[in-house]
């Protein structure tokens, strides 16, 4: 009798952060994973209510608790957002396959994010700046539909004191929004990496996610270095249940980070293109 | 071939040819069985089978089809389906061509690992009270041959409701077979989970066939089409059929019979009886 | 322990005044009487009638205001008839019809209330347990 | 190879009842349906195949997985598994156990409720009498005689069975009661040839298919030969509840007597809430893509991802289909 997969261990939440009107970043102790890759998910169980999949957003390298930033969407999501500090919620995981750190080693780094897509590439933007002498360029492309919906706001900041080029864009500006205005695609561009050897992650909705491949293939990225994080409903994360079983790939085995070419065999609909 | 196959073929063709519809629901041959078929091509007509083998609810398509002009063949009961699907305003009836066929009743299609042989009528065709549409723009008489029943064993009047529910595997083949089971949102597929989920068999069954039971009162046309899509046999159109007299004793009104009948909860008044 | 009937009461706003005069003017009514207040009777839903009785109910009571003090008639008329459609479903399906009742009570009629109660609970002690939840359960 | 006469036979059974739970196929209102039996001669064993496969034996319509105390901290976590033989499954539906083996129990997370039911229960397949109509297990080499789940292969010739222990828990069981077993004789064996020439001739279906082409049916997909038979499909889900092999399950979490409990239960692809997320997105909108899918994943995406394919051609969904949609149709095109 092997351990049970599908029991969630405990943990409690001890702080909340508002990140946009509708997303909260939850901080949950104690960190029940020996250890992660930046990239991979975990299940959130709300007792009694159900159980779904988060990008954990924290450093691999902080042992001590883990990072879930969850946008208000269903019936779960809801429930954690009712959520207050000291509750208790289960974790498992951690599932998947993160963001190919062993091969930016030495490289510059693209990172392309959009609206709350920017979690599971917060974890590697925080991993990255742990040993950021082991890597060249890194740049940041980062766009939300307006700028009070820019997650981690209080960190881009820091991020960029700390070598990373970041470039942020809003579909709609406010006022008082400085920065650029336009979809994150009108961005790529900007920043000036070694293109045939830079390796590119990205993260956000599924439309975002196809016309970026697009425009990186454009700009002259390799397409053996691009990288995205796709999303699809699970249940138990590990292969068993079926729901994301997309031509031969399990999203919650083989993904959420697939490859370029991976993503082009993928059927229609949960592939990008 | 028969007469009435013969006849159904000519219409269809016709219709086609003239493109009066785009579109024909019909029965086919498959293997031992029928099974449903689309038709559009007026050289496809001699597809078409009509005999006593046809006992599914071919109005079930008609709401995925709104958007077109379709031919339907229709048994009485469909015909019927028809006028509810009409009056609940599911689908148009100026788009719909209805080509009924005259039936004698449909044979209990034959299940996997069924130890029975001979050919069965089909329980609900046994207390048919219509076996023409209500509504036709063609009539095909004499449809399909007499069914004979094979088997002398008459209907199974198994009572026991509660074993029989605890059979159900839940898999929502009645619900989809159903013509009038048409809610995007149904309260026991597991949208609103509080109700009945899915998932919940068997604590949850005996309120998922009393629910369904609840909404078919009344409107129930009692085609059969969810008994005989079960895999297990639950004979929900008795259940129905209960529930349809409890309508008729009540307000004198049977479902589906015509288009000018409203049914009884929307014509009822203030200050009835009382 | 003897075992004692559940028995759930959806009462209306109206008739629920009555079920708490009950208990003012100090009639008693026995302790596994639930009640669920909705607003008018009209709105209960007969599937959770139908949930009641899977839950563990032996018999389910509608509370509703009498037709003829109504000023508008149709509510209590629609729940007479729901309640009537489904003693019908229930006899079909080998329920006994009486573990499902309709009740006119007005806002005064505490005791009417708990005589009532009183009389449908004897019935219903006679009538056994129910237990189509445990019956729904696999067996074998 | 051994030999089992019917009088040993009935010996054998009688002896099983006695010592443990043993399930059987038992006639009730004209169908054939796993149950338990008391006693030997409740069994009956001339039938062409139950209605419904053994999958709930191993995969439970619904089963609690996983239960946790608030109060207390507790964590229970109840796991199945009562000891049994599982008597008189057919090859096809033994076939799908080894699917389910390869999906479930694949490192490094093996289903432990499956893994502990599938070591509980001893599974005794019976060749089949005689093929039906809709048959087509030939197809997947899980039939007509020897399937690949099973722990003991009976086949049904004159005067008894040849038995085939096909595992060690198998064995464990024949050598139990090693009196009632002869060594299987020339005559046997020989009958036992033509048995297996005669029932691969009588199959029905002639389908050949090569694995490889199979495989690539993701990428080769004709989009209009499924937009017609999906037209057909009324998504009623019934072919994969009573699909042997079909494996997909859904998760509920609910709070029961002071417990947050979490049950694991049969889903479907049928459904359009299969792979739709919270955020209302969904990979498979239309119902071309879900009726794809589930010939897709049995044929070509479970071969893909666990090696073997998922379908056994037991025909329950060709035979219970209302609208007559036919994986056959699929299998004669692409294999």
């Amino acid at each position: 009798m092997g351990l049970n997969p599908y029991a969630p261990k405990p943990a409690r939440i001890v702080r909340i952060r508002d990140e946009t009107p509708d997303t909260k970043t939850f901080t949950l102790s104690p960190n029940c994973f020996e250890g992660f890759t930046p990239g991979q998910f975990a299940m959130l169980t709300v007792y009694g209510v159900g159980e779904a999949p988060f990008s954990i957003c924290s450093s691999p390298l902080n042992k001590d608790c883990l990072q879930f930033s969850i946008r208000r969407m269903g019936r779960v999501t809801r429930m954690i957002h009712e959520a207050r500090v000291g509750d208790e919620v289960g974790v498992r995981g951690p599932y998947g396959r993160g963001w190919p750190v062993d091969r930016m080693k030495g490289r510059d780094i693209l990172i392309v994010g959009g609206g709350i897509g920017l979690a599971p590439l917060r974890s590697l933007v925080l991993h990255l700046l742990e040993g950021r002498e082991n890597y060249g360029e890194i740049a940041v492309c980062y766009g939300a539909r307006t700028p009070s919906l820019l997650m981690y706001r209080d960190e881009l900041g820091e991020w960029a004191g700390r070598g990373v080029k970041l470039y942020l864009t809003v579909d709609v500006g406010e006022e008082g929004w400085e920065g650029s205005v336009g979809v994150v695609t009108t961005i790529l561009g900007k920043p000036e990496l070694d293109k045939a050897d830079a390796i590119v992650c990205t993260c956000g909705p599924p439309v975002m996610i196809r016309f970026v491949l697009r425009r990186l293939v454009e700009l002259g990225y390799s397409k053996e270095n691009i990288y995205a994080s796709l999303e699809s409903r699970m249940r138990c994360g590990i292969g068993k249940c079926g729901h994301c079983h997309f031509g031969g790939k399990h999203v919650c085995l083989d993904g959420p980070v697939f490859q370029y070419r991976e993503m082009t065999s993928l059927p229609k609909g949960i592939s990008p293109f | 071939m028969s007469r009435a196959e013969e006849e159904l073929r000519s219409i269809v063709r016709k219709l086609l040819e003239r493109k009066d519809v785009e579109l024909v629901l019909g029965y086919e041959y498959y293997g031992r069985s029928v099974r449903p078929c689309f038709v559009s091509k007026p050289e496809e007509v001699e597809r078409l089978v009509w005999n006593s083998d046809c006992w599914f609810n071919l109005a079930t398509y008609l709401r995925s089809l709104r958007s077109r002009r379709v031919g339907i063949v229709a048994k009485g009961c469909d015909g019927r389906s028809i006028v509810e699907l009409v009056k609940e305003n599911q689908v148009d009836r100026g788009s719909i061509v209805v080509i009924a066929v005259e039936c004698n009743g449909v044979f209990k299609p034959f299940k996997y690992g069924s130890t029975h042989v001979g050919r069965r009528l089909a329980d609900y065709c046994r207390r048919c009270v219509t076996r023409v549409s209500p509504v036709a723009d063609y009539l095909v008489k004499k449809g399909g041959q007499a069914p004979e029943d094979e088997n002398t064993v008459a209907g199974d009047n198994a009572s026991d409701w509660l074993s029989l529910f605890r059979k159900c595997l839940k898999c929502m083949a009645c619900v989809k077979a159903c013509p009038l089971c048409y809610c995007t949102e149904c309260s026991i597929e597991g949208f609103k989970p509080d109700l009945v989920h899915r998932l919940r068999v068997p604590q949850e069954l005996f309120t998922f066939h009393l629910t369904r039971a609840l909404h078919m009162a009344g409107r129930c046309v009692e085609c059969g089409a969810c008994e005989s899509a079960c895999p297990v046999e639950i004979p929900l159109t008795r259940l129905y059929h209960e529930l349809n007299e409890w309508f008729r004793e009540n307000y004198g009104y049977a479902p589906g019979m015509s288009l000018s009948e409203a049914p009884p909860p929307l014509v009822f008044k203030e200050g009835g009886e009382d | 322990m003897s075992w004692k009937p559940r028995v759930i009461v959806f009462t209306c706003w109206c008739s629920s005044s009555g079920v708490d005069q009950a208990g003012f003017e100090g009639f008693t009514y026995p302790p596994n009487v639930l009640t669920v207040r909705v607003p008018c009777s009209a709105v209960i839903n007969p599937s959770l009638i139908v949930k009641a009785f899977e839950k563990g109910a032996d018999a389910v009571l509608v509370t509703a205001c009498r037709p003829s003090e109504l000023r508008r008639v149709a509510p209590s008329r629609v729940t007479e008839a729901r309640v009537s459609l489904l003693r019908r479903l229930l006899r079909t399906i080998g329920v006994e019809e009486d573990r499902l009742r309709i009740l006119w009570i007005s806002s005064n009629e505490g005791s009417l209330f708990s005589r009532e109660v009183s009389r449908i609970l004897g019935e219903v002690e006679r009538l056994g347990p129910l237990n189509i939840g445990g019956s729904m359960v696999e067996q074998g | 190879m051994l030999f089992l006469d019917e009088d040993g036979f009935k010996r054998l059974l009688e002896q099983l009842v006695s010592n443990i739970r043993v399930i059987a196929p038992v006639e009730t209102d004209g169908y054939f349906e796993f149950k338990t039996i008391k006693h030997g001669g409740e069994a009956s064993l001339d039938y062409s195949n139950t209605r419904l496969p053994p999958k709930r034996f191993f995969l439970p319509q619904r089963e609690v997985v996983f239960k946790h105390d608030p109060k207390t901290r507790a964590l229970h976590e109840p796991m199945g598994g009562l000891e049994a033989v599982l008597l008189g499954v057919r090859p096809c539906d033994a076939s799908a156990l080894n699917i389910f083996d390869s999906v479930l129990l694949k490192p490094p997370n093996p289903d432990p409720f499956y893994e502990s039911r599938r070591r509980s229960i001893t599974v005794v397949s019976l060749s089949c009498a005689k093929p039906r109509e809709e048959c087509f297990c030939n197809v997947f080499e899980a039939g007509p005689i020897r399937g690949s789940g099973e722990d003991i292969t009976l086949t049904r010739i004159t005067g008894g069975f040849l038995v085939e222990a096909r595992s060690r828990r198998g064995q464990s069981l024949v050598e139990v009661s090693a009196s009632l077993f002869e060594e299987a004789g020339p005559e046997h064996l020989e009958e036992y040839g033509e048995l297996t020439c005669r029932l691969t001739r009588e199959m029905n279906s002639r389908i050949e298919i090569s694995r490889e082409r199979l495989v690539r049916l993701e990428a080769t997909l004709d989009e209009g030969f499924f937009q017609q038979a999906a037209q057909r499909c009324v998504e009623c889900s019934l072919c994969s509840f009573t699909c042997p092999v079909c494996y997909c399950f859904d998760t509920e979490d609910y709070f029961e007597k002071n417990a947050y409990v979490r049950t694991k239960g049969w889903d479907t692809c049928a459904s359009t809430l299969f792979t739709r997320m919270a955020s209302g997105l969904d990979p498979r909108v239309s119902r071309v893509d879900r009726f794809c899918h589930r010939f897709c994943h049995k044929l070509s995406r479970i071969p893909m991802a666990f090696n073997s394919f998922g379908c056994v051609g037991c025909g329950r969904c060709v035979s219970l289909c209302p609208v007559g949609v036919d994986i056959r149709e699929v299998l004669k095109r692409w294999g």
